[in-house]
């Protein structure tokens, strides 16, 4: 039974994009792992190819394709172990805040240029003191005559050196409950009172750039404002789904590109004969991960559908969520195992690169204490069968 | 009931000042990333009696046991993974040296080695063969009073610095034998021994790994180590030793890791209190002690089973290896996820700790050839089928 | 995203069958639990009720309904915690070879008799000394002038004292090929020459009946084989997809009855401010356990619409058996802990039940070791991606 | 390194050959089936010494320690889990009365208990609360030179066979103190009390476990353990005691479980071979033992510092406990796995392992209250949030 239905439209968006990395990107990894950084240049390109922001309308420069299209490139970004490409925060995290939320100007102003990939985007919430408690935040934005002025900083920020516009929330000093407090504003990066700070270095995903932002008295015009006034918290939570799915489809196409890569390497160990590929043990361990893949892969995939559907899955996406990236985790880590001694060589074996990359979808996008919470106090205080 | 003695109290806590003052984080990020041994460090260490405590004073060596080079290499690894494991597998596989080598070969590398001049390296795995002995291919054949060794073979630490290598071969003469392997000291500038690094790798960074071919060298009879067609035997000793090392390195990681996530948890606040209130905070904490505590007694008294003479303690050795990489690995992996964001960074350090644990897991005999020695002892003889 | 789209006649005879299991069923459990037995007259009862067998045709009694009748009966009985109302055995396990396999004369003389409960199966594979490796069965059969005469002593045969016919694999002695040495035959219980044993204490399951079955020159009419001679290993292989799944179905249903159980107790607990409830610990734990039932259950209706539509899904039935298996064995424990000493005591928590029942599900129908084994040579013999 | 004195190895074997001798299987099985204790042996073990070991000579104690208590434990429990437990608990929570009770007490009830006339039983978990003590109802007041109980006490085990009682109590008195609590013993036949049993549980089945009711119950004065206000400390020790005595009962149970596995795996064939000889047979037996080995080495250790007066043990205990539970119940899970079909059936004692296994984890302090022993003292003190 297939739960998505692809169709040959979409198979063949799926080849070129696949094409594209292969011929791109993928030859350039070292290097801008290197570098900690993917130049601005290839954005343009992967703009200009079609594989930013598919879903945006037609209207303001997009192409106006369903979700699927988002989710394929997401999944082939992982099937080529290159989570360090970090277009999906881009792309299905903060952009789908200017689609859902900004006024027609601001569209028009910014869209047509995140999907050409002549503006990058970043998401500014977490603070140094306030990781997962987005309601003890402290940045302030104060309105004063035909400004907002913006006094803070923020950290862990995706993007942040690349980044030409950021979604920044801050809080008015003056309204005390948190859940009123939060504004959005859409933030370009060359106001003055914006500074970038110095590149975070990272267990993995080190092509993709995370940094600091220090704002200090940053003037920014009233019509920056994304979103009623007040209405940040609630717009952030409404986003969240879409986040913590993206992160799941993630986790499962990275997990399926470990297992793939280690059913290979067994295959032709079988073939060769080789003494490493008999072990029933390990031979155990790769039908033990294949099945959590299959099952995880099945529910996600139900997500996916559910959430094009408009349907409200934040509990299932939550779930997806933790146990996507736990699996994540442990499928990198045992399939190394399986390889022994040359699992933790890097330039032959792939999941060494994988097994640091994905330690970090636990953390991000909520982390996955936080999904729990979630799903507990659904689970408790609701009066419904699950 | 295991319990320091007041001397290896003392050499623990000389050992926590040495790397309270010598040790520094900063530096040892970059020679991580850079893939640098601490050279310097390691003399220092040398000099003032913190490696090869386990080594007969005659040869320079500390003249006491492996508890002590755990007390060093737990406190080490507890400070620092990637430092601690260099320095405690600076003279890997030199013990086959000192147990097994004649005087003359003792003399002539070892009194270098623990004077930090020249590293040791140990030969005992094959490129897609693993430890599978059975199946490997490096022969050394006796040809007019030397041996002539030929064959490729893989996961060599220190490979690109090593002095010598103890390398495992076949004999040809000794095929029908049980044990048909010899065990040879190879100098690292024999004719015809090749190193290749492997390049960077999961942890363990500031060592080399290497795959070393040997095409036809050739070394003096009396590079043997022991009697032919006693290699296995005596790699088997020596994986006690080694599985004692490694077990007391992932130890000191798991430790240095809970210790960072303890810091961080009692200070961090969210959603109006401290971390460490949180119950899920302080369950996880004393799963991750408990690991840890566990894997700390089985390590030290398979030590002190050793250092008393003891030797049927193969599988108790794997048991204590296999467990504490275990145990690295998962309290490695809970302390990232306790720091959040900031466990990802490299600043933290949690996340190079995870790396060199997971390292100690792969590097240094993986998990497969632990349960496969506990096997075969507790299962013992089957009857035929 | 419903994965299964039941009718409302589908959701009739749910409820019907619930009404039935609360008042003719439930009030006898612990009288059956204590005689290791199910009365026949109630086997009756269940038959006349339309709850034996539905889908077998309405030419041979049956109702001919869709295998979601099936479905229904066995989540039913998982989720009033009864296990061993083991009926699914015999609707669902034993009766399929018959209708697969048997003649026009056999069917029209034993399948009525199923539907009504008039005739209970059982199936007789595992022997002494072979427990999951059938090739080495060594029951013979051998045909003697126009009589089959069977020799050899089978174990754990469920329904072993109740039943009234036996689905029996024997070997013909001459053939050396395991594969094509099998037959399946049936066996009437009151066949001379056949004896039940004593029956097996076990540690949960109390009201299903198991026994070993003796063979001594047991003399059945030619007429007795099931389908072609030489052919049980393949016609026993044919059979495993659904036997496989439905033993998926009753560990997702049985997972769901403890974690429901679980679930109402804490909410309740939290309600009047227990301490129990508050823990966090206890919370994430219901997270994480209802999180990995949602998506064992959404991979297991996705099998059974592949299975109802008859596509080959026997790799992927393997891995739905062994890790809903080891799911329902680990949350009928976990949720035990989350209850502390209540946990245990069987007048105050079904949870006692549920895990003694569930520690079976991952030794019958192949062990878990047999999936895996089944599975890894599929993943590493075929060329397929996964 | 814990290693076992001449004398402890002769209590070791003499354990070993009562329990041949005396631990019948059919009998066992069809004693646990209907909930009867096994009497008869109880007082041949108390005749021979095996039980109360710990338990000074003046009051017909062995005047030996914990280890020794361990070592029969484990012994017992490795034999026949149901039986062992059984036996290790017949006195349970009598350890409070040795140590803070006065002279007097023990006088009356010590020789009594020791010479298995009577059990005893401890009443500290109340209904839907646990050992969530703040929480607590249950009072004591002090009225005329007698104190006077109220409340309802759960999970008693020996609760309808016990000779006395000992009962955590709130003392109106110390409220305002941090442990407003006395521990005080009460005679079973006392006017006001009422048992009720709970039935048949998961395992134990061969003690009673019950709700125990205490209507206006009086007793003297000087059945107060201690002073006034140490109930919660008291408890708290008394804690460490039955921590190891449940590791000790679990590594026994997960002896056993392996025991019968290993047997069962050298005999059995499957496809051509004997199960033992499967790698994955072999990887669950490696880890099997593992896990065993680790949890007997915690649970020794303990026991041995608990002997020499160490007195921080509170969190080193609870962490045996806990870790040993687990070992038993994985233990016994696989060990019924491995033998498969046969594993599920009441013959192969291994199902009955298992559910005795489970009830350590359940009965006798559940994991919850470890793991918060073991956080509180690891994380220490906080500052204030």
């Amino acid at each position: 039974m297939e739960i998505i239905n692809y169709t040959d439209v979409h198979h063949e968006y799926r080849h070129r994009f696949r094409s594209f990395l292969e011929t791109e990107i993928l030859p350039h990894k070292k290097e801008w792992d290197n570098a900690q950084l993917i130049p601005k240049k290839i954005w343009k390109k992967l703009g200009k190819n079609g594989f930013l922001c598919p879903t945006v309308e037609t209207a303001y420069g997009g192409a106006g394709n369903d979700f699927l299209y988002s989710v394929m490139i997401i999944e082939e970004i992982a099937r080529v172990n290159y989570l360090g490409l970090f277009a999906y925060l881009h792309s299905e995290v903060v952009v789908p805040y200017i689609s859902a939320y900004a006024t027609e100007a601001q569209k028009h102003s910014y869209l047509p240029g995140c999907v050409a990939g002549d503006i990058i985007t970043a998401v500014a919430m977490t603070e140094p003191d306030a990781g997962s408690d987005l309601a003890s935040m402290v940045t302030t934005a104060v309105e004063q005559d035909d400004h907002i002025i913006i006094n803070g900083s923020k950290t862990f920020i995706s993007n942040g050196v690349n980044c030409d516009l950021i979604v920044v929330a801050a809080r008015d000093p003056q309204e005390k409950n948190p859940h009123k407090a939060i504004s959005l504003f859409l933030v370009e990066a060359d106001t003055p009172g914006l500074k970038k700070g110095v590149q975070f270095e990272k267990m993995g995903m080190h092509s993709q750039d995370t940094t600091e932002l220090f704002f200090n008295n940053c003037k920014i015009p009233l019509s920056s404002r994304l979103g009623p006034k007040g209405a940040g918290f609630k717009l952030l939570m409404n986003k969240l789904q879409q986040e913590r799915l993206v992160c799941a489809v993630s986790a499962v196409a990275c997990s399926e590109f470990c297992l793939e890569w280690t059913v290979n390497y067994f295959r032709q160990a079988l073939a060769d004969k080789s003494p490493l590929a008999m072990s029933q043990a390990s031979q155990f361990a790769l039908a033990e991960m294949v099945t959590e893949l299959k099952m995880k892969k099945a529910f996600v995939n139900g997500l996916v559908v559910s959430h094009m559907a408009g349907e409200n899955v934040i509990l299932e996406t939550s779930m997806a969520k933790f146990s996507t990236t736990d699996s994540a985790k442990r499928i990198a880590s045992r399939c190394m195992n399986l390889l022994e001694e040359m699992g933790g060589v890097e330039d032959v074996c792939p999941l060494v690169d994988a097994f640091n990359d994905v330690r970090v979808l636990s953390i991000y996008a909520g982390t996955n204490e936080i999904m729990k919470q979630i799903i507990a106090k659904e689970l408790l205080s609701s009066p419904k069968p699950f | 009931m295991f319990e320091l003695s007041k001397s290896q109290k003392g050499i623990q806590k000389a050992a926590l000042e040495f790397v309270k003052g010598e040790l520094d984080k900063d530096l040892s990020f970059k020679m991580e990333k850079e893939g640098k041994f601490p050279e310097e460090i390691l003399r220092k260490a040398a000099e003032l009696g913190f490696l090869w405590v386990h080594f007969d004073e005659t040869y320079l060596g500390g003249g006491m046991g492996q508890v002590e080079n755990c007390l060093i290499t737990e406190t080490f690894c507890r400070k620092d993974a990637t430092m601690g494991k260099a320095l405690s597998l600076a003279g890997y596989a030199s013990e086959c040296l000192l147990r097994f080598g004649n005087d003359g070969l003792k003399e002539l590398y070892l009194p270098r080695l623990l004077e930090g001049e020249i590293f040791s390296a140990g030969c005992f795995s094959e490129p897609g063969i693993g430890l599978n002995f059975l199946s490997h291919k490096t022969v050394s054949i006796r040809k007019e009073g030397r041996w002539v060794i030929n064959g490729v073979k893989n996961n060599v630490m220190n490979a690109m610095d090593a002095g010598f290598y103890i390398v495992l071969c076949r004999d040809g003469d000794q095929e029908t034998s049980e044990d048909p392997f010899n065990m040879i000291l190879v100098d690292a500038q024999s004719h015809g021994v090749s190193p290749r690094d492997s390049g960077r790798k999961i942890g363990n960074n500031m060592i080399s790994t290497a795959q070393v071919a040997f095409n036809n060298v050739s070394v003096p009879e009396t590079c043997l180590l022991g009697k032919p067609g006693k290699g296995l035997e005596q790699l088997r000793l020596f994986f006690i030793e080694s599985h004692i090392a490694s077990a007391a390195q992932a130890v000191g990681i798991a430790q240095g890791a809970f210790d960072r996530a303890l810091d961080h948890v009692k200070q961090r606040e969210q959603f109006g209190k401290k971390l460490a209130r949180f119950q899920v905070t302080r369950n996880k904490l004393a799963d991750m002690a408990t690991r840890i505590e566990m894997s700390r007694l089985m390590t030290y008294t398979v030590a002190a089973r050793f250092d008393k003479g003891d030797k049927k303690l193969a599988h108790i050795a794997a048991m204590a290896k296999m467990n504490a990489c275990e145990t690295a690995t998962a309290v490695c992996d809970e302390a990232i996820q306790l720091l959040g964001g900031y466990g990802y960074m490299g600043e933290s350090e949690v996340e190079r700790f995870y790396r060199d644990a997971k390292a100690t897991a792969l590097f240094e005999l993986p998990e497969s050839y632990q349960k496969e020695i506990i096997a075969s002892e507790i299962i013992g003889k089957i009857r035929a089928n």
